[in-house]
């Protein structure tokens, strides 16, 4: 029973990682249609970001995160309007971002490696929050995914009122539909495209330092959102609750099949769950339909 | 006329490994550790009175890469040999390469045995200046169970990962054969950083020795996060252990534990070294740097002998090397091209400092 | 109210309007008539800012030369072919959408309620996603959605097209009591009998030049317009 | 020609293989995998399990890698084809990692440790030859027919039905052969590089196919073997640069990406019908580059 | 002769009842058409005769064949095609491919045949190519053969529609509101082509539209739908006098 607990606590955790990165992932998504590859690569720059932050100009932690998560909200405005707004102004099909962004993500992993005062090394936060976990009974919960799990769920209620709640929100929504009839609503729509990049980055910044807080820094870590694309369709593609339910699903999914089943083989049955999944409910848990009428 | 008279003023020699990648850190470090050993060779003169100039290339630790910079090196650089590479990987693909060039190859740490010999034969242009694979693993079950005297023993390993499949066969095979039980073996990988699944697995079967033969990343992220279940068991691993940064991020959790390394960090003999490296580039130098060290003097001794730079003759010279490194005897066996005899130090992580315990040989 | 001098279009190499000029004054209904490919629906884009354009388009004394948003903040509202309704939300969001711009919520409340009386399906069909509906009930939509920005210019975009006889009379009465509520309609239609019979004034376009203007009466009863365009036999 | 040169003109012979396949499912059909890695990877193992440990030659050798491909492929697409966009996406990505996984921990193939000792069959003429057969085969297989069918279904998956077009059949087909060609690919590296080791077919490997066939232009076959080219060349005419390598690969995609549309080629063939109608009707031919209709 | 019978057919969405209970018969040869308001179902009855959307009760036979939730292509392969409402072409092809690719229906040789361009594919592709030219030449469309299809004017996309669906040699051939967008002028021409090839491919034409001056003056036999249930049928004289589709549909004045 112990076991089966901790399993659980494991899985949340991990999943609650997938999730805060998965949700930046899905915004942008859902608005654009296409698979943001250069995520990973913000979140990284958000990782170095408050890294140097915290060390550097020796910011308080609260301080060094917004300001991380500033900075790459800024970055991610920035690829927006170096890579992707020439093809949306050409309006090239969705092939054509994926692969900008593929190449975007190339390019941020790289630049990070090659530059001198960067480079590949490795680098430890400074611990500022303790590392002795919180036990309850003969179980552990540790203090900075408490946190991480905080922040999250603070972060998504507020996504969420934002979106659902606020005409900006509803704008966005509209945009994520169509642009042009947006656009003849009076919407903005450039401006609800920047402000969904610089959204994505701000959470991108937030993920990047947590995960840097917990897992070190280092120019790979943009890798572990292949897990959260992963996740965001288990979910539901463009869907920000699914993102999240699919990421603590995929956490949970990956700790048990770790733990009861096989590590050896987590991947391949999590990946055989997920097209179970997908074979029973082709959008994912809470995809959004794009079904045209005939 | 000048032109020539300058290049044969130089010999040129090749490094491969990864610059960019998973593995940059330990690449770049060995790359700078050839720079600066060749600077501080051609200040005095150079060898054969000629100065030493060296071409690297990145290979992402990918073995198609190694493979073209292989073919670039010795077709267009014209290089007498190649230093490099780390990743067992990338030195194995290449040996046809070599072959085809008559141009030699001395890998720094790929340690599995089929870099140099296939099939029961020896590849005549692969030489190494580490041990390999089935004597790491061997060390550290051979130490676990007749040093520490431990009677059960958990394995935590990269699934995707050659080194670490490799170290975690030999060592499981030696520990059971020394009477010792193996009571779980979990696998990750390559990229993942959470392992609290597999490690509340592994506290469940409650061993006395956790083995994570993988890289110091890994092992800081996995050592804390075992200490944080609560698991108490003492950690052990192999040399992709040892790194400053394995201090920074893990200092408490791998307290107590025990690797088998190279040699001993605090060894006089090195320490000259140590400060050149940090004084040059202000870094501490990786474990890859101390084995790239010992690959140019095994290459430089060699060239002297050969008395020409003729990648050949080269070749055949690194066959009768035997000198003296940072990192121990180097003694090249004929029907091997490893380093024979190599004794491997153990070390451990006390008051989070690398104590050298003692050089060992299992039985 | 709408002046626009010289205009013209090119779609890569397709000139599709070459050098229109033509005007809308306040308060009436201006319908454009043309057959298939005549570069009505392009005249109408460019109006609303999703084209490109050599020529200028001049608005309440202004130049146009802004983003669509900007275009439709300054009270001109285009209810496009093809309806562009936001298939994905239902009815009342659509509608909702419509007065993204206002900010005053018992109007927008009001409001809401007149397109309902006036299109009585659309309340029906309330939470509805819209991609579902019938086309004509896109249709209705689509024009309840641009009233709901309470517009000064309404650009409308064969609003007929699809819809059964009996609601394309009331679709034209609609436009008739919109234009009784002061606004000033532009009109593109292929039911062109129907619509000059509700227009003050009518310009015919043909292969993206205006080749006739005058008062919809005497369009409509112009020979060579009735034959061509109001399927009156020779 | 000296053996670099050589060894980096077979690397595109064996990319450009691969590459054939993935356009006609990605240019040709509208499909998009991230999984073809695993497809080569199947291929090579099998091939070389034929030659090793069976003594097969060569050629039959690479033709039942390419059928296990293949009939691995018609198992996947059997499940995931009624998978819309990025769901399928997601389905071929984790599928691709999945064989990796696999091939991970199967000592019979060396496992992670690789598999070295594998012939050294494959050599420029072999995969100058066996690529002009398979543009020809698939240039055939395009103008006619099924290809057209193919085309359909990526242009509209409604109207192809009404057409007759059973599109589930011929998203299969293109799958299926895509995937062989991706076996052979597998096949002749394996044999090139006389190692195999999973790490070789990593989701990079795919995710370099498919900015191949976009960089080269979707669907055109010349697009295919220009990108192939440029594209495996590239990172070679960098190395120079070390570490900034990789940097301005990326930046180069981006750049293309954005400045060319249609990628190098995008929907025209070297063909001498083509140049002579590209250079008489130049007038004409723009309108097919010309924007969408509102 | 009954070229195709609906029994009873309803479809439901959720709770909405978009056709309920229709029976309904199209003689072999003849031009029948389907009008109703805006949202009686009209499209949605197109949607279930080929396949698109399934049948939630009832059953639907053609030429003797039930063919209830069949899939789309096969309908399409047994005879029956169709226009769309929101115009559905190859949009990025040429006008010539659109309708080439759709003749597809009468070439038979396979994948293997097309690899190594054997004899009967080389035969059978000049066939298409004559039997494409030869249509786009019927329907008016051959001096713009070579015109992306989403560049040409809205009504010529729907005729090229209309060639699409002829290319399957089908025996029923259903057009949905293929007026929609044209003048009256236009439609006029469209109704003389309707006919023409009518009597050219000896089809049987389904129609719906909301132009009264074409579906009276080129349809046999009308239905009228309302609230997804028939409201009336007969000729279109009697149609147009009928006071229920007076006051549902037609209005007082037409
Ligand atoms: N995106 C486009 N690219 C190329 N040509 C276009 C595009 N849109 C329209 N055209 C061409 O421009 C001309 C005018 O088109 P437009 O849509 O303005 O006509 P329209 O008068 O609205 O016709 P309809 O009554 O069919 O709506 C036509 O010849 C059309 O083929
Ligand atoms: N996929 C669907 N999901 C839910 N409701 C649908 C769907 N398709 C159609 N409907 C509903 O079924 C009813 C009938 O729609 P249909 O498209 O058949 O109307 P129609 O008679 O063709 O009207 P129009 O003349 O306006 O085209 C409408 O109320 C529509 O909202
Ligand atoms: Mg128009
Ligand atoms: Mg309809």
């Amino acid at each position: 029973m112990t076991q089966f607990l901790q399993q659980l606590i494991n899985g949340l955790s991990i999943g609650s990682v997938y999730a805060l990165m998965a949700v930046g992932y899905s915004l942008v998504y859902s608005i654009m249609n296409f698979s943001n590859f250069a995520h990973g690569g913000v979140i990284m720059f958000g990782a170095y970001f408050g890294f140097f932050y915290l060390t550097l100009f020796r910011l308080p932690f609260p301080v060094a995160l917004i300001g991380a998560a500033l900075s790459t909200a800024i970055l991610a405005i920035i690829i927006e309007r170096t890579a992707y707004k020439p093809l949306r102004n050409r309006r090239a099909p969705f092939l054509y971002f994926i692969i900008c962004a593929m190449g975007m993500s190339i390019f941020l992993e790289n630049i990070i490696i090659a530059l001198p005062f960067i480079g590949p090394t490795f680098r430890t936060y400074p611990e500022i929050f303790s590392k002795t976990p919180i036990k309850i009974g003969s179980l552990a919960v540790g203090r900075l995914d408490l946190l991480m799990f905080i922040i999250s769920a603070i972060c998504l209620g507020l996504l969420v009122y934002f979106i659902d709640f606020t005409k900006i929100g509803k704008a966005i929504q509209a945009t994520s539909y169509n642009i042009k009839a947006s656009a003849l609503m009076g919407i903005n729509t450039d401006f609800i495209i920047i402000t969904v990049f610089a959204l994505g980055g701000f959470f991108a910044g937030i993920a990047g330092v947590l995960f840097g807080m917990k897992y070190t820094v280092y120019p790979q870590i943009g890798v572990i959102t292949n897990k959260s694309f992963i996740a965001a369709v288990f979910g539901g593609l463009g869907s920000l609750p699914g993102a999240v339910i699919g990421s603590v699903l995929l956490g949970i999914i990956e700790t048990f099949t770790s733990g009861y089943i096989s590590s050896q083989y987590r991947d391949l049955i999590a990946f055989v769950l997920l097209i179970a999944v997908l074979v029973i409910r082709p959008r994912g848990l809470m995809g959004k339909s794009n079904e045209d009428k005939a | 006329g000048q032109k020539s008279a300058v290049s044969s003023d130089t010999i040129k020699v090749g490094w491969m490994g990864s610059l960019t990648g998973d593995q940059a850190v330990w690449g770049q470090c060995e790359l700078n550790t050839v720079k600066m050993l060749f600077e501080e060779i051609n200040a005095k003169g150079g060898v054969l009175g000629k100065k030493l100039e060296v071409v690297g290339y990145d290979t992402k630790g990918d073995p198609q890469e190694a493979v073209n910079v292989a073919k670039r090196l010795t077709t267009q650089d014209k290089v007498v040999t190649i230093l490099g590479p780390n990743a067992s990987g990338s030195a194995i693909p290449i040996a046809p390469v070599l072959e085809a060039a008559k141009v030699p190859d001395i890998a720094t740490v790929a340690t599995n045995p089929k870099v140099t010999v296939m099939d029961g034969k020896v590849k005549p242009y692969n030489f190494r200046v580490c041990f390999i694979d089935p004597y790491q693993g061997a060390v550290a079950a051979g130490y676990a169970a007749d040093i520490l005297k431990a009677k059960t023993a958990a394995i935590l390993y990269d699934v995707g990962d050659d080194y670490s499949q490799g170290l975690t066969q030999f060592f499981e095979e030696t520990f059971t054969k020394k009477g010792g039980k193996i009571v779980a073996k979990e696998g990750f990988k390559s990229g993942d950083v959470d392992f609290r699944p597999q490690l509340s697995k592994i506290k469940a079967a409650n061993p006395e020795v956790i083995f994570m033969p993988y890289f110091f990343k890994e092992v800081a992220l996995s050592s804390n996060q075992a200490r944080e279940l609560g698991i108490t068991a003492t950690l052990m691993g192999g040399d992709g252990w040892p790194s400053d940064q394995l201090l920074q991020m893990a200092k408490n959790a791998v307290e107590g534990s025990y690797f088998v390394n190279h040699l001993d960090f605090n060894d006089p003999e090195v320490q000259d070294f140590k400060t050149r490296y940090k004084n040059k580039y202000g870094k501490e130098v990786e474990l890859n740097g101390y084995l790239v060290h010992d690959a140019v003097l095994m290459f430089v001794d060699a060239l002297q002998r050969a008395g020409e730079p003729n990648s050949e003759k080269i070749a055949k010279a690194l066959e009768e090397t035997n000198i003296k490194g940072i990192t121990g005897t180097i003694k090249i066996g004929k029907d091997t091209h490893n380093p024979e005899g190599k004794e491997a130090a153990i070390i451990k992580i006390v008051d989070g400092k690398y104590i050298f315990q003692q050089k060992y040989t299992p039985q | 109210m709408l002046t626009i001098n010289n205009l013209h279009v090119y779609y890569g190499g397709i000139h599709a309007l070459k050098g229109v000029s033509l005007n809308v004054n306040k308060g009436e209904i201006l319908t454009i008539i043309g057959s298939n490919g005549a570069g009505k629906s392009t005249l109408l884009n460019s109006i609303s800012g999703f084209l490109k354009y050599k020529g200028e388009i001049i608005y309440k004394d202004q130049k146009l030369n802004f983003s669509p948003n900007k275009i439709v903040q300054m009270g001109i509202c285009h209810v496009p072919e093809g309806r562009l309704v936001f298939a994905n939300l239902t009815v009342e969001d659509n509608l909702l959408l419509g007065a993204y711009l206002r900010n005053d919520k018992k109007g927008i409340k009001e409001d809401l309620e007149k397109v309902y009386t006036l299109f009585p399906r659309l309340k029906e069909r309330q939470k509805q996603l819209s991609g579902t509906l019938s086309g004509g009930e896109q249709q209705m939509l689509a024009m309840g959605r641009g009233l709901m920005s309470s517009p000064d210019i309404m650009l409308l975009d064969e609003p007929s097209l699809g819809l059964a006889p009996l609601l394309v009379q009331t679709v034209f009465d609609i436009i008739t009591d919109i234009r009784k509520m002061g606004k000033t309609i532009l009109l593109v239609e292929q039911n062109a009998f129907k619509a000059l019979s509700i227009a003050d004034r009518a310009y015919v376009l043909e292969q993206g030049k205006i080749i006739m203007e005058g008062s919809a009466k005497d369009i409509a009863n112009n020979p060579s317009i009735k034959e061509a365009y109001l399927g009156v036999k020779k | 020609m000296d053996a670099y040169i050589q060894g980096i003109l077979i690397l595109s012979g064996i990319n450009l293989m691969a590459v054939l396949g993935l356009s006609l499912l990605t240019g040709f059909t509208g499909l998009f995998s991230f999984g073809h890695a695993g497809f080569m990877a199947i291929g090579g193992y099998t091939a070389a399990a034929m030659t090793v440990k069976y003594h097969m030659p060569f050629i039959p050798a690479l033709l039942i890698g390419a059928i296990a491909a293949s009939f691995v492929s018609a198992i996947i697409g059997a499940l995931t084809l009624k998978l819309k966009g990025d769901y399928f996406c997601i389905a071929t990505l984790g599928f691709g990692e999945a064989t990796r996984l696999i091939l991970d921990n199967v000592q019979y193939f060396g496992g992670a440790r690789g598999w070295p000792g594998i012939p050294a069959y494959t050599n420029l003429t072999n995969v100058v030859i066996i690529n002009i057969i398979a543009i020809v085969l698939l240039a055939n297989l395009i103008r006619s027919k099924h290809g057209r069918n193919m085309i359909a279904v990526r242009e509209e998956e409604l109207a192809s039905q009404i057409a007759g077009i059973n599109v589930f059949k011929y998203k299969l087909i293109s799958l299926m052969i895509s995937a062989a060609y991706a076996g052979i690919a597998g096949g002749l590296m394996a044999h090139y590089m006389t190692f195999l080791q999973p790490k070789m077919f990593a989701l990079t490997k795919s995710t370099e196919l498919t900015i191949i066939v976009i960089f080269g232009g979707l669907g055109s076959i010349s697009g295919s073997v220009l990108g192939a080219l440029v594209l495996t060349s590239l990172p070679e005419i960098l190395r120079a640069f070390s570490n900034w390598r990789l940097v301005i690969y990326g930046l180069a995609v981006i750049i293309i990406m954005i400045t060319r549309p249609e990628g190098l080629m995008g929907g025209y063939e070297f063909t001498p019908q083509s140049m002579k109608k590209l250079f008489s009707n130049l007038k004409g031919k723009r309108l097919k580059s010309s924007e969408g209709r509102e | 002769m009954n070229l195709l019978e609906m029994k009873n057919v309803t479809k439901r969405f959720g709770g909405l009842t978009a056709v309920s209970s229709v029976d309904f018969e199209i003689e072999k040869g003849s031009i029948t058409g389907l009008i109703g308001p805006n949202g009686a179902g009209k499209t949605t009855i197109f949607n279930l005769i080929t396949g698109v959307y399934k049948v939630t009760e009832g059953k639907i036979t053609f030429d003797g064949k039930d063919i209830t939730n069949k899939e789309p292509y096969m309908i399409a392969d047994m005879g029956i095609t169709r226009t769309f409402q929101n115009i559905r072409l190859f949009k990025k092809l040429s006008v010539y491919e659109n309708v080439l690719t759709a003749c597809q229906y009468n070439a038979n040789y396979s994948l293997f045949e097309a690899m190594l361009y054997l004899p009967r594919c080389r035969k059978q592709e000049k066939q298409l190519k004559e039997q494409a030219e030869n249509l786009l030449e019927i329907m008016g469309l051959i001096d713009r053969k070579d015109f992306i299809a989403n560049n040409l004017p809205y009504g010529l996309q729907r005729r090229l529609e209309i060639a699409r669906a002829l290319s399957l040699n089908p025996k029923l051939l259903l057009l949905d509101e293929p007026a929609a967008g044209m003048n009256p002028d236009e439609t006029a021409q469209l109704m003389n082509l309707i006919s023409d090839i009518r009597k050219k491919f000896d089809l049987s034409i389904l129609i719906i539209d909301h132009h009264m001056d074409l579906v009276m003056g080129i349809c046999e036999k009308i239905m009228v739908l309302n609230f997804g249930c028939k409201l009336a049928e007969g000729t279109p004289i009697e149609i147009q006098s009928n006071p229920k589709v007076i006051e549902a549909y037609l209005g007082v004045e037409g």
